[in-house]
């Protein structure tokens, strides 16, 4: 790689380079990982983990729409103890190198979040913990956690007393204010915000009058919700002084810029590795090629650097 | 930097793309290492064009390798946004292929297989016969479709084995599916592997079939796909397991398309508890 | 056109067929006019009238996004007075075919919502108004009057008040729950809902490193929005009984299908017209094909139709 | 059902479609209704492919219209997303194209017409410099550019008329902006009429000098569009009006894409209470 510097301080987390591959597009790393190096990633955030094995949703999963995909994953995993023993080990070589190993917690109690927090923070095989409450929160009612200030607070403070890692709380576009949301995570103690997470959606077919997820409704991703994870992201960089990380329809280099400039300080690829095998590793390359090309030296400069005048 | 199967990801050289019905496309590639690498019943996800639209690759079974010729061979349907752009793909121009992906048939335990396939589920029979008759093993094909048309590949078959077909309107052999000749066949006859491709309630009757009879199968399988390659989870198969369910869902992309006909579950139980609906539409 | 009934009852409306262009999209209906008959169209609904003339936002005010647009263009409208003087009798000739003229109102404030429904009602020359309720709410601090449930019941049973004519009230999708602000209108007296308009939105240009729109952020419309868009009506219509125009999205008649199964009785066709100066006409012509290919004798047996069962 | 404007709904055939310069493209058509019924200065918007990416058709004067061939052409140069896909487009494919739209330059004032082209503005010129060749009205034209390569058509021109050249980097002619000769022209001779293309700083330092001059003059101006047919009024370019604020926005496309220089208002008054940000963020 050329000289640019792509280095950046994400709250307490230093990177490699501002890149991060976001949980439930990348796995637990291993498929990726046979097609191109990991180390060349600034981290990876893998899929979410829960306090017992969820068999996740039937089929159909996915559905495609214009610009973006549908998905109703439902949280599939192996429960975070096989994760402890047998998903994240083989990752740990990473962190030699420099690349952030980040676990991704779910949970559908509060009490599931503290446990599988507590149980990823004191197994040492992670550099952070990202917190998904964009879940629906049982015995508030199957409303999201992640939707109402209070119940964002007292879970994240929840998780936070027993994280001894530094702690990323994943927001909801879902929301009317996104940034009272924000401000409820960061008080609870939240290092990093990362936003977005999926928008409510839901596909049809038809002809067979029926939906085209088993579930019914999904969460929307890819290149179609880049402009609205744009601009919460930087209505939340302006309102508040936390370090976020830009996630939503990123597929390039040029589009991580948007989010730097917007004002996060990481980005997150998801739906693109699901385009190309690549996808991640060419938003890294792409943006070192788009920081070369307009002679900027360091990464950083571009953070927050959006030119507002009337 | 890249890895191995960084090499799946290819740029072949359109051969040929035209109809053999209406709906129907034959799809020949150029692609030396493609070709040369991939078994029968393992399939590519193919970017039908270049930018963001559509999301996602389409997924496709290989239809016959021609090793020697460098090229691969694919049919498909018409079906929706996706494969109707491919339509308009033209020779000369080059298509980006991820492939080969998934497992593929395995032919070792037979030396009579019964092949059977239902609509586009012929299309990646005729590359696993051609192997079988390489290897010396028998085929036994049994094909069904709509109408006689879209009996696909059906003289290439005829080379290669003993043919049965039906249709559902009757317009060539009998008016059936295509488990009445399989069936009729097993009377007198004996297979010691079948291989199958085709609509889910073929594959399901199939599957009980296979189980009275007491003979190996495999079945190739569909599902809606996100990456191919294994991490999103989203082609997920329910299968038998020995969780406190009773099941588990298996990757088609990734420890599929091809299952054993035993493992499959064609019906999830409906679950118990269903949890309250997510903000994002997740979970 | 062909034996299919394409008639629908939405609430108090007769409509000849359930194609509705959007307010913003069609202008006063005179571009479009003169590329096709528009007593094709079930109904028109003009661009927001305000109390006094606006100029809009300055450019630029159109951004493309993936699958979408965003645009500011800021309500510039001639005020009501002219509109009721110069726009609206142009359009008189429609309604004897049977094509519903529907006039937009929007506002900044309690007063200004009630004053253009009053003008706008008794000018006699529209079938219905729809009230656009996104807009800010300056005596609120600037949120949305359509974003909390009691601002939107004021707002809505002020102008049901001053309403003689049915009257829509068109709901925002940057919400958290779409069902409360919709209860709260149809409690106001809202004969008919349309949902949605545009989702909050932002493009940045990554080489200048500033906002694509002169006002920064923008609405969010088009095929990327459809998913969103579906859902909220599919929500929508299962938890409450109150007639529904879909609205995002929509290029085709199997799109305009898609949202009839989700519940919707009729559609509203925007971002199409200007991808197509024949995307609503070509909605109207999909949508009876569709429905002769499938064997429907009347459009009215899709609505609500979706077969949910797992 | 159709009324007449459904006519400007056009498919044109592409006859060429090669570089010029690197990044600036030299497209024909062939599309006889559209190159007998447009006037010069008019544009059209192209739908670079079928479907739904990108989402909006994108705006090209006409370069030249060749009555007697059937043909049109355009000049553009390479942006983004929509012209990158324009290259591809190769010659026997169809593009639908929208237009003539906008009202186009209006030679009747003038026996002695200055051209100002800066930059891809040169493009609509040499149209109207045909047609006033062809009505015995004398042209005097400038052109400014990057680079001599970017001095495009300039052959063309120098056969209709006296061509004042300049570039950014003094490749070919003075190295100055275009207003430089035009100016120096002005000094010892007359024009009736200044009709003017290319980047808004140039419009509006031209803007200046014709009105310091008392020359009439037609500017034609760029907006990012969404209709292109007046309905979305979202292509607005703020002209001076006797409104309480002293301004109005007329549209590019219907009202333009040329304005008199007198009219044009380059930058708008800050506006005194900005009103708080929409839900919908349209307002
Ligand atoms: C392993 C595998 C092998 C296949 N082999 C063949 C083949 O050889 N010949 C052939 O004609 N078809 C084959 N299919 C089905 C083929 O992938 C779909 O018909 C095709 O993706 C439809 O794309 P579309 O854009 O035209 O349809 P759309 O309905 O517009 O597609 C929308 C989305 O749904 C997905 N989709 C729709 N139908 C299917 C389906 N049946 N299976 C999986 N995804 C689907 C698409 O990939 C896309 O993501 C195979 C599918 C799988 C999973
Ligand atoms: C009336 C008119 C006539 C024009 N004539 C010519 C011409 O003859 N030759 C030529 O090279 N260019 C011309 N342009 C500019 C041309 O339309 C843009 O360069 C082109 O739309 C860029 O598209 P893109 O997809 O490559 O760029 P992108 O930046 O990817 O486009 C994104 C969006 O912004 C719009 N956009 C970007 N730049 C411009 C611009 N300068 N003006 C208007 N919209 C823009 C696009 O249309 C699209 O909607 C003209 C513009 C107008 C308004
Ligand atoms: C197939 C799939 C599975 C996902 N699973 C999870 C998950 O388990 N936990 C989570 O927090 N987010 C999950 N997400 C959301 C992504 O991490 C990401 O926030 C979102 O997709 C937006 O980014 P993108 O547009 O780049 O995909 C998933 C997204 C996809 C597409
Ligand atoms: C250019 C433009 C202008 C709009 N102006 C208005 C408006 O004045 N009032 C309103 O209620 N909605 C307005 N809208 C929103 C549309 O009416 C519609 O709700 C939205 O675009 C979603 O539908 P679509 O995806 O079909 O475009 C506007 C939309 C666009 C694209
Ligand atoms: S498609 Fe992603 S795991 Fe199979
Ligand atoms: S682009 Fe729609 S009014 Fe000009």
């Amino acid at each position: 790689m050329g000289k640019v510097d792509l280095q950046v301080q994400l709250g307490p987390l230093k990177l490699k380079n501002p890149v991060l591959t976001m949980s439930g597009t990348f796995g637990f790393g291993q498929e990726y990982g046979q097609y191109y190096d990991l180390s060349a990633l600034g981290g990876i955030i893998v899929k979410a983990m829960t306090a017992q094995p969820r068999l996740g949703n039937p089929p159909p999963r996915i559905a495609e729409t214009p610009g973006g995909i549908l998905n109703a994953i439902g949280l599939q995993n192996p429960g975070v103890d096989v994760a402890i023993a047998e998903e994240l080990p083989p990752l740990q070589d990473l962190r030699c190198q420099g690349t952030l190993v980040i676990g991704n917690v779910s949970g559908y109690s509060f009490d599931e979040y503290c446990t599988v927090t507590k149980k990823l923070s004191y197994s040492g095989l992670v550099d952070a913990i990202e917190l998904n409450i964009s879940c629906p929160n049982v015995k508030g009612g199957g409303l999201a956690f992640g939707t109402h200030p209070d119940t964002v607070y007292k879970v994240v403070s929840g998780v936070r007393a027993v994280c001894d890692v530094p702690l990323i709380v994943k927001l909801s576009p879902n929301v009317t204010d996104i940034t009272e949301i924000a401000f409820s995570a960061a008080k609870a103690g939240a290092d990093i915000l990362s936003l977005i997470n999926t928008l409510s959606g839901m596909a049809i077919n038809a002809k067979t009058r029926r939906p085209i997820l088993s579930n019914i409704t999904g969460g929307l991703s890819g290149p179609a919700v880049k402009p609205v994870a744009l601009k919460m992201v930087h209505q939340v960089s302006q309102a508040m002084d936390i370090p976020l990380i830009g996630v939503g329809g990123i597929v390039s280099g040029m589009d991580a810029a948007e989010f730097l400039l917007a004002g996060a300080t990481a980005v997150g690829v998801g739906t693109a590795n699901l385009m190309d095998p690549l996808g991640a590793l060419k938003v890294v390359q792409g943006l070192e090629r788009f920081l070369e090309e307009q002679e900027v030296a360091s990464v950083s400069e571009l953070i927050g650097g959006l030119i507002v005048c009337l | 930097m890249l890895r191995e199967d960084a090499e799946k990801i290819q740029t072949a050289i359109i051969v040929d793309n035209r109809p053999l019905v209406s709906d129907v496309y034959h799809l020949i590639l150029k692609a030396p290492k493609l070709a040369s690498e991939a078994k029968p019943g393992q399939f590519v996800m193919v970017k039908v064009a270049s930018g963001l639209e559509p999301t996602l690759r389409r997924p496709f079974s290989l239809h016959r390798l021609d090793r020697r010729a460098g090229q691969v061979e694919i049919i498909y349907q018409v079906i929706g946004k996706g494969t109707d752009i491919l339509t308009e793909r033209k020779p000369g121009e080059q298509l980006e292929i991820l492939g080969p992906l998934g497992n593929g048939f395995c032919l070792q335990e037979g030396k009579r297989v019964g092949l059977v396939g239902g609509g586009m589920g012929i299309a990646p029979l005729l590359a696993v016969a051609e192997q079988a008759v390489q290897e010396a093993i028998e085929v036994v094909v049994f094909l069904g479709a709509r109408t006689g048309d879209y009996l696909l590949a059906k003289e290439e078959f005829e080379h290669l084995g003993q043919v049965f077909v039906v249709t559902d309107d009757g317009s060539v052999g009998e008016k059936a599916l295509v488990s009445k000749p399989l069936e009729e066949y097993l009377q007198n006859q004996q297979l010691d592997l079948i291989l199958a491709c085709g609509p889910t309630p073929m594959l399901k009757a199939l599957a009980g079939i296979v189980e009275t009879q007491g003979i190996k199968a495999q079945l190739s399988l569909e599902q809606r796909m996100g990456c191919g390659v294994g991490a999103c989870l989203g082609c997920a198969f329910p299968v038998k397991a020995a969780t406190p369910e009773g099941y588990t869902y298996k990757r088609v992309c990734h420890d599929g398309p091809v299952f054993g006909a035993h493992e499959v579950l064609f019906s999830v139980p409906k679950e118990v508890t269903k949890q309250g609906g997510c903000s994002c539409g997740q979970s």
